[in-house]
Formats: C-alpha cells, structure tokens, sequence
C-alpha cells in the first residue's frame, strides 16, 4: 500500500487492529473461539481481547486457569475435533511451558498420520522486551518457533498486519504463531479495508533504499525505519524490510534485495548467537554471495538475560541510535 | 455398540466377542515380538501382552462417532477400534500402505476413519488433547460423543495430567479417562512415582468421579466403562478409571527387566485375561473348545495375512520426503 | 525465632511485633504505589496490601538457616525475611545498590545472606525448587532446616505445582507449602480456576498434611505455622498450609480491576489484619494508642530513608552491562 | 592427543566412557547425585548409569517419576542448596518440558540476583535421530540451548570427551548441558588417563586438511571423519572441527581454519533452517568474508519431523555420502 492510500485510512492502534480481527473471527464462524489466561474480564494481559467475552460469552471468550501446557494442547484437541481456537499466552517467556505440545504435538501431528490429520490452531504469543519486566517476562524466542517444520511462524509489525494477517493465518490448516511485539500495541497506522485475503508467507519492502537492506521484524521495524530516516540525512539510502513471515522466510524477497543493494544489516531483538538473526545472515551470505561488498553485519540483543533497570535494558537490544551508527558504519566505513 | 439399543447382542455374545478380542490382540503381539527379532520391526515396541482386557473390555462400549487417544503401547487399541491388522502391521514394516504411511511406526497409529488420535509417545501429552476434543463435541453439538483417552499410571505425575484433569472438570468435557495401572513405568514402581498410589482417590481429587476396577477382568472392565460412557452420554461430564492390569513383557524390547521379580510375573500370569476368560466361559458351558480354537486360528489367519501384506507392501519413494509436513491450503495434500 | 527457646518472646511481644511487621509492610507498599505513579518504579509491581498477616505470621516461625521462596508479590516477605528496605527500594528504582544489583526489580527480589531465594515471575515455577532445597537439606544433614515456599492460589493449577507436590511427598522434604490463596489469579476466580475449591483437600491428594487457616488473622497464621514448621523440624515431611486471604488492590498497576464488585472488596477491608489486631489489641489493653502510633511512625520513617537512599544511589554504568550472566570459575563474579 | 598415544590407550565405549565418568564423580564427591526417571534400577534409557545404584545407593541414583519439569526444578534448587546433581533427561524432546525451568530459572537466576546465587547443575540430555524412533524421540534441538546467555552447552562427541568433560562440567559453578548423540554410546574409541582439568570451551581439530573445513557436532562427527577419509581419496583434503562446545563456540578456532582452508562446510543434524549451522555460518561469513572463496555450504537435516521408515529417516538427516558429494563440490564445483 502507498503513502497515499495510507493518508485516507482510518489509524488504529495495533492493540484496536488486532481486537478488530479478532472480533471479526469471532463474528463470522462460530468455530473460532479464544481461549487464554485472563482474555475474558481482565480484557488480556495487554486489553487485546478486552470486552470481547461481553460481546460473545464466556464459552467463545474463555478463560483459562493457569495451565499453559493444557490449554494448548486443549487447543490443539479442539483444532482437531474442528473447532478453530485462537489461544493466547501471555508471554514468550511462558510459551516454554507449552513448547512440548507445539514442537511434539502440534507441528508433527500431520507428518506422524502421514496426512490424515492437521491442526488448524492459532496461537498469539506476546513477545520482546522494552518494558522493565525483568528476564522472565521480556524475552524474544520467536526464532525458536521459526526453526520448526509443521509450524508457519508470522510477526506483524504494523497495525495494517495486525488487522489483516489474523484472517490468513486462521483460514490455515496448520498451525500459525502469532507474535506480537508488547511495545507495537500502542503504536498507531492506518489500517485500510479488506481486500481479500493476504499472503502471510511474504516480507515487506518497508521502505525503498540502495545503499544496504536493513532486515528487521516486530519491535524492530519501527526502529528501523526510525534509523533509515536519519541515515538518510547522512546521505545513506537504506532499504528496510520487514519479515513478516519468520517461517517460512521469504529469502527471495530478501536476496533481491540484497543483491541490489550489496550490503545487509541484520536485526534482532533477541540473543545474537543462534537467533533468528543467524539463519537470515547465513542465507544471504550464501544467495548474495557473489554480490556482497562487505560482510553481514548482525545486530542483536547482548547476551544477557534481560535486566530490570531501564538503562540497562535499553542497552541490552538494538536501539535506532545503534542501528544508525551500524549503517552508516557499513556503508562509510571510513567516516 | 450402544448395549441399550434394540438389536443388543446378548450377554453370551458379548463375552464371546470379548474373547475373540483379546485373543486377536494377543497372537498379533506374539507375532510382533517375533518380527522384532527378525529386524522387520524397528525402533521402539511396546507389547501390550496381559493388558488386552483393558482394550478390549472399554472399545467395545463405544459407537463410531466416538474419538481414541491412546499411547505408544496402542496396537491393541488401534486393532479394537478398527484400524486394520495389516495396515498396523504395515506401518510398523515402514510402509506407505501403513496406517500413517510409514512415517509413524509402533508408536504412532493413527486413523481418522476410526476416530483414532494416535498413538502419542510424549507420555501424557495427549491428555490435553482429550479436553479439547471434548470441547469441540460440546461446542458443535455431538453432544452424544465421548472422548476416550488411555495412559499409564507413570502418566499421572506429569504436569501435563493435572492440567488436563482440571480442564476437563472446570469445562465438564465429555472425556473417559482411562489409566491402565500396570504398576510400571518402565522400571519405575508405582509406589517410587505417586505418593498416593491410590489412583481412583488421586483422580477424585479433581472433582472427577472415578472408580478402580480389575483389569484383567475382560467382563468386569466391560460393565463398569458402559456405565461410565452412558454417564459421560448423559452429561456426567469427565470420568475416570483406574484398571488394575500387568504387562507380562518387559516395557519395550529394549528393557532387561531387572526392576521386578520373576515370581511377581508368574503371580500376574495366573490371572491372564485370555485364560481367565476362557476357563470361566468353559467351565459355565458357555463356549465350547471348537469355538475358541477358532479364535486362535481366525486371529492367526488374520496376522499372517497382515504380514505378508506388509512384507509384500512397497516402501514410499525417498523423493516425497517433505510431504506432510504442512497442509497446503489447496488440497488435502 | 524458635518459640521453645528459653529467651522466647512472650505472647504479648509477639503480638506486638506481628503488629508492627504488618504496618511495616503495610508502609512500604503504600508508598511503592506513589512512586509507581511518579515513575520511580517501573515494570510490573504487585502489592501484597491486604495479605500482610500471612507473611509476618508465617515468617516469624523461622530461624536463619531455614529457606524462603516467593512470587513476584514479594515485598512482604522479602521485608520479613530481614532484606532491608532500603535495599529493596534501590533494586525497584534500579539501582545497583538494590538487593539483586538493579537486575531484577520488583518481581525478583534475592537476598542470599537472609536465605531468601526470590522472587520468581513465572508461577509456579519456584516450587520444584523448594523440592531441590529441601533434598539439599535432608542430604547435608541439614535435619532442622525448613524450606518455605508461598505461592497463590493460581499457581495451583500449574503443573510444576502437581509435580513439585509428588515429588516432596515421595522424597518427604522438609518443605512447608504456604499457598496464599486471594481468591484470584489476576482477573480469574478459583471457581474458574480450580475444580476442586478446597484446596486444603486438593493438597492431602498428595499424602500431605494440609490445613486450611484464616490468612486475615496473623495470630491464627503464627499460631498455626509454629506446629506445621516444628513438626517438619520433627521429620513429618513437607505440609502445606491454605492462607485464606484478599488482596485490597488490584493485581497490578495494569490492572482495571474489573472482574470483582467493589462490595466484596469493600468486605474484605472490613477484615483488614492490620485494623483487625491494633482494635483486638486496643480493646484487651494489650497495646496502648502510642504504641501502635509509634510502629505507624517508624514504619514511615524507615520507608522514606529508603526513598532518600534510592533516590540518591547511583545507577550502574552500562559498560559492566554483561556482568552476571554467567560465573566465573575462579572468583564470585 | 596424537595418534600414536591412541594406540597405547584402553578403548571404551562411550556409553562405558560417561559411566565412568558418572562413578568417578560419585566416588570423588558425596554431594554429587544423579537424577532421573529410571537411572536406578532400569539403568537409564541407553544403560549408561546400569548397576550405579548398587554401588551408590538410590539416594545418589534417584529414580524420579515421569516429571520433567519438577526433577529440573528440583536439581537447580539442590543445586542452590550445595549438592552437585547431574540431572538426566531421556530425550532432548522431553526435554521441552523442562525447558522452563531451564531457560526461565537455570540460565537466569545468577543474573536477575545480582550474582549472589548461581547453579552448580550438569543436566545429561540423549539427543538425535538413527534408531527410527520417529518424531517425537529423534530430534536434535540443541542448537536452542546455545541460544541461551547463562547456560553452557557442550556435545562430547568421543569415547574420550564422554570421558574427560563430565568432570569439568561439574565443576563448572553455572548449569552446563551435556548432549549425548544415541548412536555414540556404541562407539568404541581410546580413552586416556586424567591429565587435570579439560577445558570443555574449545574446538578440536579432528583431521587437519587444507582445502576446506568441516565444522561438525555429536553424531556428525563421525560421519565427518568417514566422509573426509573419502574424499581424500578424490584428493580432496579436508579439515574437520569437532565442535564439543556448543555455547561458548569457539570462534577463534573456526576462524583461523576456514582462513587456512577458504572454504567451509557445515553440518548439522537438526533441521537446517535456525539450526546452530545458521549461527557458524553466520560466524564464519563474518569473519572470514574476505578470505572464503566460495560460499559456506550448510548440510542439515531436512525440514521434516523425523519420519520412522528406516530409508526416510536417513534420507531425513546428512549422511556420509551426502558430506562427500558436498565437498568435493564445494572444493571442485566443475566435477
Ligand atoms: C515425557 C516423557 N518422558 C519420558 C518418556 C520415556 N518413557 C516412555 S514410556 C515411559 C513409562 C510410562 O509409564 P506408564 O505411563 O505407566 O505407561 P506404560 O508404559 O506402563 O504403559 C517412559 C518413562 C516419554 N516417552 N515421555
Ligand atoms: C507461567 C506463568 N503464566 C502466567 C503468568 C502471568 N501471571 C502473573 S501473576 C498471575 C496470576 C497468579 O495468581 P496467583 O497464583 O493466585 O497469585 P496472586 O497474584 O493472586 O498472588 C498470572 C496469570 C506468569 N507470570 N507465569
Ligand atoms: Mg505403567
Ligand atoms: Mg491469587
């Protein structure tokens, strides 16, 4: 979508898109219902799902007691029996306790049947830091979920994703994880009409640049498109791409990206090592080989769980005044 | 199956089928171990050799529209649910005419056809699934289906267990669950994995009526699961069984057995459900030594042909790896 | 602390104290919520107002080697515990003076010289820990050492719950499990929470001794705590106490609260431990007005020197950012 | 070691190696105690701890129930309380559900305390296809805990590693992983005599070459061995690296080799997308970019769940001819 188009829309919080979309489910099949910790009363966590129950009631809008591993395998239960479930966990952090139903239960069950059965479940996942909760709460393990086969993995950064991709991924018959950045709910974009159903398969060009791609996703591509901006005072056009889809990536969008621009910057809000930051750098490397004219740079969370004081954890992820100094440090090497 | 229908079988007929159940279960095991030693087997096998009363007795309480969960020791309940001998036997040869094309082996049957859900090999891990199922009856209006789901007493420390349990009581899910105590859990006795190894106590814990039975009495397991399903179909809301049963194998063919005297074996072997059975139907004249002679043979036949099925099956191209690993939105794959 | 020394306290000492740890606590928090309001503490902050009698009267019960665990509604007990206040208020204002370095904040308050093993914001999680100190405990012949681990009410329906209860009861660790039960996990109620309410009951499941005790009593917590914590002294094995208790405010600062009446909240304060024993004491004689004005007053001027500290204590520089992740093998840190 | 030492050396199974290892630490330590479901009298899941608990009692080889979590949790807090356990896991699939206690408290409480506690735990993990035990007990997610700032992770690939590294992992003050691959503990290799402390955070170079590095972990190294003796008989010559530690890697050693040989080949038995083969290469495309002469070629297992069929599991995970054929196609990519 354009500028232009955009400047009609009406904006929305991506915390508003994604109740709207769900609101949207909820109304049009009476298969789908949310189920979670606190989505019903307390309104979620994050108020995403706040006054739904009102609207739907309580067996629709249901809670949950805290029980992370039964209620998404109790999801997955009834993704098979032909519900459509969209389950909630409150945080990446605790989406640990029910990695053992997602990786053995629900991404194997159509390979282990030989393809008799599919999970068509949705689960919304609240991830990354930025809020001072501490290193229980702040996490971001996406790229874990990414490494799954049987999984599809998105990420919307944007209220217009917020809004549209829900739809795609509730309509797929596999599982679908949803994360959402904690510090993407308040932040407002315009979000236009339906216009069919999207491709969540797909990264976004965010913005068009010639001099280096800078790869983001969630709660770093705000940061990005921040920093392209003051690079671009600098002189240094930077291209900004969203992934999206972290499984599958959308390396071809990514490698035509690369290819024209010659140099990419890797973001990633979680630890360095292992992240998702490595899989997107070791396949550029590989596809843009012939092409690059200077290293990969990776520009991730320190590793270190992420600590409670503000200065500390602003330090330990990637913020725009870094992303800036890392492009143009890529770009100018000598400045 | 529903015994309060009209064209009912008669009580004989019930116990003559019971029998024929387990009888089938248990040559298609015996012949299991032994393909196990010829290598046509592989991975992981788990016999349920002394425990067929337990399957037999609770599938023959249920209707079509039904569901199954079992564990990775569910040959017995995929054969009593339907799933055929050859198409078991065939997934456990790695072939694609098996009944998860090969992909799944011993511990992962699985047949949409009979409502079966598998054959689930992370213990306990499919509790959670049984809720949901449940839900979904409640929720589309079947309201007549029951969720059946067996596991082990080893189950029952999981995590996982007791989140399901308080699901399936807060949301009064039409779920039957099923723990076959064979005092076990690989060389873990029941007493070093619960501290109250009074299971039906533990469960009732849950606000779950729940009842402990002999699992090696085909009739007995038989009676109390129609009246727990007709209570389930009534709207009772989740139920739970305890039945007290041994496997009389090791717990996979990997297992020395060193946990457990031979003398507590033999103890549990007199009280084979097949044997049991046959002597009581005989002694009472209720069969005659024809009809259960035929039994063997019928379940012989049966297994033979289910090997040679196998053996004769083709295995997948290596070329279609990838398939089924997702569900393209298209087609049914 | 041990009540059978022979310098115990007398019971009107004890009272006394029980009082002021209360209006300590009480100080504290009230404060904490001002300064959430003023941006001094950030992240997430869970106040315990309303539920200070069970962490005054429980930990009043204990001496120096016995352990202590908690939730993320930790002030209280921290504060009980012998952490200073001052250092939990730089830890909320992140500085590295605080009782974890500034790493923490409110939900992970640690404090090894008082034994105090946080702190944990994921429910549940720290009672298989309390299973792990309390093996450490019977292994190093550490025989009178008890573990304390408190916990809502919510967290009962985890798994690690389930599992952490099995394994103390099969292990027979000197472990008391104090559940603070408010009635609510965030915005959900018990009802929907637990099947089974009485979770006194629910915890016996485990072949535990449980008792159920009005959480809004501190003389009842103290009373009822000395026998549950002597008879683990004793070798009874873990137990586990229900705290009937209500938080006065909402979760957190998140929280709109709308999931509960004002009426029922306004009953609740009608029990309020704090008023509840200045008017029991009032009226037995056992306390004078200046007395409990003086607790009020020093509980206020600890609070605010606290304040000052914080205020005034510097922030760690972000260049030792790495520190603490993991330890070195030659020196502690 | 050197060859020539081998030859002099008693060989040992690896399974024979890590009991040995077990039994020293028993012996040498009362606070050491070894947790896990059936290590007693079953003798572990692979027979690695069998008869330990006659000579130690079951009190220091504790059969726990089916509790991942709870055992986990229970082994950090008599960490915390000063006993020394080695907590084993069956399979690094059961291992999720553990994985809470691993990540949100083992790897985190030394930070969030301000370094006043820390956790003296070895946790033994089977991890690892080949025995055609389909999805939910083959699968290789080590690759995740080296993700993880707090945690060591180290992957003993030899007779003599499975020996040597128990001991220095125990004595390391932070929760160390150790991954066991199934098809080692029937190999048979030398194992030496104490020579003190080993460091458990470096490489090893396996096979010196010169024309391309092989970088290999558990079960692929062994496999890397077999394929580098082939190729050399295409007159291919071929370094291999053996990682052993798997988080810290050791970079420098990585490094100084693919800058010999310029070339890198990675293999990885997990699934290949976010596996650790995306963070070494990652790595090695970064600090070597101006040395490498073809793109790094990554080898992992494919994006599948681990299918039972004995043609399809393999097919599912790098075999030695599949190493050969990859390089000598990277070494002679016109052949
Ligand atoms: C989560 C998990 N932990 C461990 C195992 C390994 N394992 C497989 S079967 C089994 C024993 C289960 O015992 P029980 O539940 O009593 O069932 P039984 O085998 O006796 O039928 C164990 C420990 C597993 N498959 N899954
Ligand atoms: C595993 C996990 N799931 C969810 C949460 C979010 N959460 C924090 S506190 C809480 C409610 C806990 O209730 P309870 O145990 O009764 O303790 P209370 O807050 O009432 O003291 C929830 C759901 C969490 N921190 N950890
Ligand atoms: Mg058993
Ligand atoms: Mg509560």
């Amino acid at each position: 979508m354009s500028a232009t188009d955009a400047g009609n829309m009406p904006a929305m919080t991506y915390r508003e898109a994604m109740r709207e979309a769900l609101r949207e489910a909820l109304a049009a099949d009476d298969r789908v219902f949310i189920m979670g910790e606190d989505v019903a009363d307390y309104g979620g966590p994050y108020a995403v799902t706040k006054g739904l129950h009102e609207e739907f009631g309580r067996d629709r809008v249901r809670n949950t007691p805290l029980s992370e591993a039964g209620f998404v395998g109790a999801g997955i239960g009834a993704a098979l029996g032909g519900l459509r479930p969209i389950v909630e966990i409150m945080t990446v952090n605790f989406s640990l306790l029910a990695l053992d139903q997602l990786v053995n239960t629900a991404a194997t069950l159509h390979h282990m049947s030989g393809g008799q059965f599919n999970v068509p479940l949705v689960v919304r996942i609240t991830t990354g830091a930025g809020r001072q909760l501490a290193a229980q709460h702040s996490h971001s393990l996406e790229g874990w979920f990414a490494h799954v086969p049987g999984l599809k993995v998105i990420a919307p950064a944007t209220p217009e994703d917020a809004r549209w991709m829900l739809p795609t991924a509730l309509a797929d018959p596999n599982p679908v994880i949803i994360f959402e950045h904690s510090v993407l709910y308040n932040e407002s974009g315009p979000v236009g009409p339906a216009t069919g159903p999207i491709d969540i398969t797909k990264a976004a060009i965010r913005r068009a640049g010639t001099e280096l791609t800078i790869v983001a996703s969630a709660g770093m591509v705000p940061k990005a498109l921040a920093a392209a901006e003051q690079v671009a005072k600098a002189g240094v056009s930077a291209e900004v791409i969203d992934l999206r889809s972290l499984r599958p990536l959308d390396v071809s969008t990514l490698t035509q990206s690369v290819q024209r621009t010659n140099r990419a910057l890797v973001l990633d809000e979680g630890w360095r090592t292992g992240g998702l930051n490595a899989e997107v750098a070791a396949t550029l490397a590989e596809s843009c080989f012939w092409s690059l004219d200077a290293p990969i740079v990776r520009l991730a969370g320190s590793e270190v769980p992420i600590p409670y004081a503000k200065h500390l954890e602003d330090a330990a992820i990637p913020q725009v005044d870094d992303i800036v100094a890392a492009a143009i440090n890529l770009v100018r090497p000598e400045q | 199956m529903n015994s309060e229908s009209p064209d009912a079988p008669t009580e004989q007929q019930v116990q003559h089928r019971l029998l024929a159940d387990m009888i089938r279960i248990r040559v298609f095991e015996e012949r299991c171990a032994e393909l196990y030693g010829e290598t046509k087997i592989r991975g992981f096998l788990h016999l349920y050799i002394g425990e067929e009363a337990v399957a037999a007795g609770v599938m023959r309480c249920l209707g079509d529209t039904d569901s199954v969960l079992a564990t990775y020791r569910e040959h017995g309940h995929a054969l009593m649910r339907g799933v055929s001998a050859e198409s078991i036997m065939c997934e456990m040869f790695g072939k694609s005419s098996g009944c998860s094309g090969g992909r799944g082996g011993s511990m992962h049957l699985f047949d949409k056809d009979c409502n079966f859900f598998g054959g689930n090999a992370i213990v306990a891990a499919h509790l959670p699934l049984a809720v949901g199922l449940g839900l979904a009856n409640q929720t589309l209006d079947r309201s007549d289906a029951v969720v059946v789901c067996f596991f082990g007493e080893g189950a029952m420390a999981e995590g996982e267990f007791h989140e399901a349990l308080n699901l399936a009581a807060l949301w009064k899910v039409p779920v039957l669950f099923c723990c076959e105590n064979n005092l076990y859990a690989m060389g873990t006795s029941l007493e070093s994995s619960e501290s109250q190894t009074d299971l039906a106590l533990k469960a009732a814990s849950y606000a779950i009526p729940a009842w402990s039975v002999d699992g090696m009495d085909v009739l007995e397991v038989h009676r109390a699961t129609t009246k727990a399903v007709a209570a389930i179909r009534a709207g009772g809301g989740p139920m739970f069984i305890e039945f007290q049963t041994y496997r009389f194998r090791p717990h996979s063919m990997f297992d020395p057995d060193l946990y457990r005297d031979d003398a507590e074996i033999e103890q549990w072997k007199q009280r084979d459900p097949i044997t049991t059975l046959e002597a009581q139907l005989l002694g009472d004249q209720l069969i005659t030594k024809e009809v259960v002679e035929e039994m063997w043979q019928a379940a012989r036949a049966e297994t033979e042909a289910a090997v040679e099925a196998a053996d004769a099956a083709p295995i997948e191209p290596v070329d279609t790896l990838l398939r089924h690993v997702t569900l393209d939105n298209e087609v049914g794959s």
